[in-house]
């Protein structure tokens, strides 16, 4: 394996300076743009050898919306709506970090059964994320029954957040201080039942999709990202665990109640598209496995939100954490300067740091393997974008 | 997995679903039920009731025109406007009460959220489409009526999948 | 070296009242991990007393003294955990005052550097330390002090113990011609994020392939978008 | 509350209605009949009972049924009712019409959803139909910088090579347009036009995506060209015949050819995928990675023409695949001798026009022909599409040496005298 230097290097020969006349006419440069089906959003260039792709330059910022300047403009609680939408589908993660930077700033303590709905919230945001991207994944590789599935049963998901937080998909749920309202009665059962069927599913996912001697001629052995290269690129989540680093912020870091909670962190050691798409698989068994023990160990009874004043302000200081969502870690800065508003927020999203190996990967591989390289990257234009 | 397997399995785990039942639920014919009548806030526990956020519903007798709810709803969307209110209220003086612009409204439900006087809550009700931009702004008297929402079906799960039965 | 065995690092739950919060579960049971420092049930650090103004970090080579609204001062609480301390030392030891430390918090380091030793800073972390990638570099402008600070958030993740540490590697340039050298060779990940750096603050970072636009539209005509000196129209 | 327009008036809309009817008055009288009366001069008119078919006498046999019977027979013996209705074009659009509502249904219900439900009140029959008047309302949107020519042309030439493959294929004994002695060979002859007609289209439409789909169409519809005529060879081995009526007249004297060529049978099926670009061969119109392929630039009608062609050319080779190793039309006598007891002195002498054989023919072909379309729709449903160069792999080395190994099969039969002429087998 050629270390990454020299890969880069040959990709600047290539394609960043100008290359000698009679390569660059045997060169076409295609732009897999926004409109494209296969992108969503997000546009990038890329220049090919024959069904050789030699050059590949990410283009974001068509959805780009300015979230971080938004935040020094609103209060902590009326950040919450407008911070969920870079990935309303996994809004519950997105907001959670938020909250537990806040809370660390202005000084909050969420009760302890506010923490365990937070933790069912996210871990159910993470599945309805997960089943969404395997859906993309499916219908990206031509498969439809594959894209039909999976949504369908991430239906039974959104049906239990709609009955636990009111919205089908931007919650508005998880507020600094912990959760805006309590279980519906007869929630955890109903929940228990959904989740099993959800369990069931999985194998039939594998049936038809992950054991499909064509899918894994596809995924199998394509664009491998090493161990070093994984860490070197500071690539996260699904990706980084699918070649051989067992990173999980759950278990790293456990913020709230997750470090009462047993469950494995699923990785995979060879690094190719197959391992990053099977990863997220293993994860969303384990996420079954662990609201399974979220219903069991939560206290009956109890405040679900800490009592906040209309504007909650603290100290100035600044804060990092981090939390684990669809796309690995996803971290707030904040820096508050004594005011309700905060003084700079900056998102660090799993999207934009797995966006990196995007050129990496995709360099000497085969026109057709790009989407399957680029939707295993496990990469969410909106959120890149923020 | 061979191949000739894998191959063997995917048309079986297929042909399998042939004799599943649809998921599909058919909108305009059946309608999904919901948990409650909708998301309300006490104000003294500080803490919501889970119901679903759709259309909101004004109650005249407790409103107090305190615009507390245009202003928590100011940093979001912009949604809610105080208009004059011809009824005569001895708690409400300055007779104005929330219209709400369901063109810009999130439902985050940040509103209900902020009333202090059990006035402003949220129902079931989510069929808000109108074929003028004006007719989506819902005035105090149209959101003091009671939503005639009612839904009967939801997800059945049983040995042949599941299904909206 | 599955993660389980790893030590279990029990942390308070993310509130860090000075209130000792009931739920605390330190009481699990906690292999000893294989490295030197123990990890004693941990007083959960204030982030930083009221008075903000006490400027601990003396030895600042700029001599204004640091003012309130900037990063809060080093801590003045009891006694900062242990292992932090550790890793300090270690840090003060090998660059002694290049180095200032401005907090030291459970799982949350700050140091400060001088834009010229930046590099060398970051690669002692790199090598011997085992921070081997950078999660995001985050740019904060202050006007008051016409200074942007731009925030090297460091992780790792070879070495285990290190897992749920996160290094804040700052460095602070003046506003007019804010000129920062780059990282890219030592953290490959922030080729990206020093590039958006560039376009939202303006900060030119010295040796960066591609200081250009990035997410904006490509006739975007104004000044960088996060100073604080850009308005949002209608605001 | 349908808008009406300001100054609507139900006079003005009854004059319109006049006028509407006046002109088509004047058209049909003075072009219409004259132009009917110059055909009748040079249509060769098929005598009815010894008299002339005269326009006449076509006229006044409607009015008695008696004599209406001789003349529909007639005419269902000239080739033009061959061409035009039973085994030719509108039989096959009538199937490829139903295989795209089946498939549309059989999917959806794999997938756990509905399918076309809103067009025609039970369960979307007449989503077809929807489809249709769609495409055909729609702009045809040429893009600027093509070759104009060629981008008109070629839809219509992919429809009408369809057509001329459907041409080929014997229905029922002695219902097939063109009874031609080599016919295996003239199918594979228009087979052939296909990658032509896709790189053609896809260059004149001048842009990048449609340029790669339309090289991926020639690649694989060249690589898939052997395995398909090697397969076929071994039935031409076993039947001695390349003409399709006596391939099946063979089949119905030993037994069908699928139980000695199941190997060529699988290549073929493989080779017809691969042919018609469904999904795990569906790579010139591979959505996710260029866009729709050679299809991209297509819009309107000219959209709705090559999907109507490659919805016939996938009723064609099914059907060929139904001749070649199902037997084509044999199967057990299931229709009455008559359809009505004791008709033959009723007063409508409808039995004439009513011949059993024919009818269970065209009955087991058409039951067979669906089948193998079933089996052809079922990989849409359960796999993924697959790369390029895998595609040429298989193509070249899989199925080649597939074909082969069955090849050798079939000439063990015929040398060892199993089957062929006097063979153990043959009835």
């Amino acid at each position: 394996m050629t270390s990454i230097e020299e890969k880069f290097e040959e990709s600047k020969r290539l394609g960043l300076q100008i290359v000698k006349e009679s390569e660059e006419d045997r060169l076409m440069t295609l732009s897999v743009g926004p409109q494209h089906p296969g992108s969503g959003h997000f546009r990038f260039v890329i220049k090919v050898d024959g069904d050789y792709i030699v050059y590949c330059d990410p283009d974001p910022g068509y959805v780009h919306r300015g979230e971080e300047k938004m935040c020094e403009y609103r209060n902590v609680i009326q950040n919450i709506p407008h911070l969920e939408r870079p990935v309303i589908h996994d809004s519950a993660n997105i907001t959670y970090s938020y909250s537990l930077a806040v809370e660390e700033l202005v000084g909050i303590e969420v009760p302890r059964r506010g923490q365990f709905i937070r933790a069912i919230a996210s871990e159910l945001n993470r599945q309805v994320y997960t089943l969404y991207w395997l859906a993309i994944y499916g219908i990206f590789l031509g498969h439809s029954t594959m894209f039909m599935w999976p949504t369908g049963d991430r239906e039974v998901i959104i049906d239990l957040l709609e009955a636990l937080t009111g919205a089908r998909v931007t919650h508005a749920f998880n507020i600094p201080g912990g959760v805006r309202n309590d279980m519906p009665e007869g929630f955890r059962d109903r929940c228990l039942s959904q989740i099993r069927y959800l369990q069931k599913r999985f194998k039939e996912y594998e049936d038809i999709f992950y054991n499909n001697p064509l899918f894994r001629q596809r995924t199998e052995g394509v664009a491998v990202l090493s161990k070093e290269d994984a860490i070197k690129l500071g690539v996260t989540g699904s990706v980084v665990r699918a070649s051989s680093v067992p990173f999980d912020v759950r278990k790293a870091e456990p913020y709230d109640i997750y470090n009462e909670i047993d469950f494995k962190v699923q990785y995979m050691k060879t690094g190719d598209c197959f391992a990053r798409s099977y990863v997220p698989l293993l994860d969303m068994q384990e996420s079954c496995y662990i609201i399974e023990q979220l219903l069991d160990k939560m206290p009956a009874s109890g405040e679900v939100r800490a009592k906040l004043q209309p504007n909650p302000k603290g100290p100035p200081g600044e804060s990092y954490r981090r939390v684990e969502s669809g796309r690995g870690a996803l971290g707030y800065y904040i820096v508050s300067d004594g005011t309700p508003k905060p003084y700079r927020v900056k998102i660090s999203v799993g999207s934009f740091r797995n966006m990196l190996a995007l050129p990496y990967l995709l360099f000497g591989k085969r026109l057709a393997d790009m989407p399957a390289v680029y939707w295993s990257l496990n990469y969410w234009p909106v959120e890149a974008d923020r | 997995m061979t191949s000739a397997g894998g191959f063997i399995k995917s048309i079986e785990s297929g042909s399998k679903h042939l004799v599943i039942k649809r998921f599909t639920l058919r909108y305009p014919e059946k309608k999904l039920k919901f948990v409650g009548d909708g998301y309300q806030f006490d104000p003294k526990r500080g803490v919501g009731i889970a119901g679903y956020r759709g259309r909101h519903i004004l109650m005249h007798d407790k409103c107090t025109g305190c615009q507390l709810c245009a202003i928590a709803c100011e940093g979001i969307a912009e949604a809610i406007g105080m208009v004059k209110v011809d009824e005569q209220w001895k708690h409400n003086k300055k007779g104005i009460m929330p219209q709400i612009d369901y063109g810009k409204c999130v439902f985050c439900g940040l509103c209900v959220d902020a009333c202090p006087f059990y006035a402003l809550f949220m129902t079931n009700d989510y069929e808000l489409s109108a074929f003028t931009k004006e007719h989506l702004i819902y005035t105090p008297a149209q959101l003091a009526i009671k939503p005639k929402y009612q839904g009967d079906v939801e997800i059945v799960i049983d040995d042949r999948g599941a299904t909206h039965g | 070296m599955s993660a389980n065995n790893k030590k279990e690092l029990n942390k308070v739950a993310a509130g860090s009242q000075t209130k000792h919060s009931s739920s605390t579960s330190d009481d699990t049971a906690q292999e000893q991990p294989p490295s030197p420092s123990t990890q004693p049930k941990q007083i959960p650090a204030k982030p930083s007393p009221p008075s903000a103004t006490a400027a601990a970090s003396a030895a600042t080579t700029t001599t204004t003294p640091k003012p309130s609204l900037a990063s809060s001062p080093a801590k003045t609480q009891p006694e900062p955990p242990p292992f932090e301390k550790g890793l300090v030392e270690q840090l003060k030891n090998k660059f002694g005052d290049i180095v200032k430390v401005v907090f030291i918090k459970p799982l949350r380091i700050k140091i400060q550097v001088e834009p010229q030793d930046i590099v060398g800073v970051a690669s002692f972390l790199r090598d011997s330390m085992g921070f081997d990638h950078a999660e995001s570099v985050a740019g904060t402008d202050y006007p008051k002090d016409n200074q942007i600070e731009v925030v090297y958030h460091l992780g790792s993740y070879s070495r285990e113990e290190l897992a749920a540490h996160i290094l804040w590697l700052t460095a602070r340039t003046n506003k007019d011609d804010a000129r920062l050298p780059t990282l890219i060779n030592i953290y490959k990940s922030v080729e990206y994020h020093e590039r958006e750096c560039y376009e939202m603050l303006g900060v030119y970072f010295e040796g960066h392939p591609r200081n250009e636009r990035f997410l904006l539209p490509e006739d975007w005509a104004d000044i960088p978008p996060l100073r604080k000196d850009f308005r949002i129209k209608g605001r | 509350m349908a808008s009406y327009p300001r100054d609507f008036r139900f006079g003005g809309f009854v004059v319109s209605l006049i006028w509407l009817i006046f002109w088509i008055l004047i058209i049909v009288a003075l072009v219409g009949l004259p132009l009917i009366f110059i055909i009748l001069f040079y249509v060769p008119l098929p005598e009815v009972d010894g008299e002339v078919l005269t326009p006449y006498l076509f006229l006044t046999s409607i009015l008695y049924p008696q004599s209406a019977i001789p003349v529909i027979e007639t005419l269902l013996d000239t080739t033009f009712f061959k061409v035009a209705v039973f085994p030719g074009f509108t039989y096959a659009a009538l199937i490829a019409a139903a295989t795209i509502f089946i498939e549309r249904k059989f999917l959806a219900k794999m997938q756990l959803r509905v399918g076309p439900l809103y067009a025609g009140k039970i369960e979307g029959i007449l989503q077809l139909l929807a489809d249709g008047l769609k495409l055909i309302s729609k702009e045809i949107i040429i893009p600027s910088g093509s070759d104009k020519l060629i981008f008109w042309s070629a839809p219509i030439a992919f429809v009408a090579t369809a057509a001329a493959v459907v041409a080929l294929i014997p229905a029922a004994p002695g219902w097939v347009v063109a009874d031609i002695d080599v016919g295996l060979l003239a199918v594979f002859a228009i087979l052939g036009f296909f990658p032509l007609i896709a790189l053609l289209f896809s260059w004149a439409s001048n842009s990048k995506y449609p340029f790669i789909g339309g090289l991926r169409a020639l690649h694989q519809l060249i690589a898939f060209e052997i395995p398909f005529i090697l397969s076929a060879l071994s039935v031409v081995i076993l039947s001695g015949t390349l003409n399709l009526t006596e391939v099946v007249e063979s089949q119905i004297q030993s037994y069908w050819f699928i139980f000695f060529l199941p190997i060529s049978a699988f290549v073929f099926y493989i080779s017809s995928l691969a042919e018609l670009e469904r999904i795990p061969f569906d790579l010139p119109e591979a959505e996710a990675e260029i866009v729709a392929g050679w299809l991209t630039e297509t819009s309107g009608m000219i959209y709705g023409l090559l999907q109507l062609g490659s919805y016939i050319k996938t009723y064609a080779l099914a059907a060929l695949f139904v001749i070649l190793f199902l037997g084509g039309w044999a199967g057990p006598q299931i229709f009455p001798a008559e359809i009505i007891p004791e008709s033959a002195e009723a007063i409508i002498p409808v039995s004439e026009l009513y011949e059993q054989t024919d009818a269970n023919a065209a009955f087991w072909f058409t039951l067979k022909t669906f089948g193998v379309i079933m089996l052809m729709l079922l990989p849409r449903g359960i796999s993924p599409r697959i790369r390029i160069d895998i595609l040429l792999h298989t193509g070249w080395y899989k199925l080649i040496v597939l074909a082969f190994i069955n090849m050798f099969v079939a000439l063990a039969l015929i040398y060892g005298g199993v089957l062929g002429p006097g063979g153990l087998l043959v009835r």
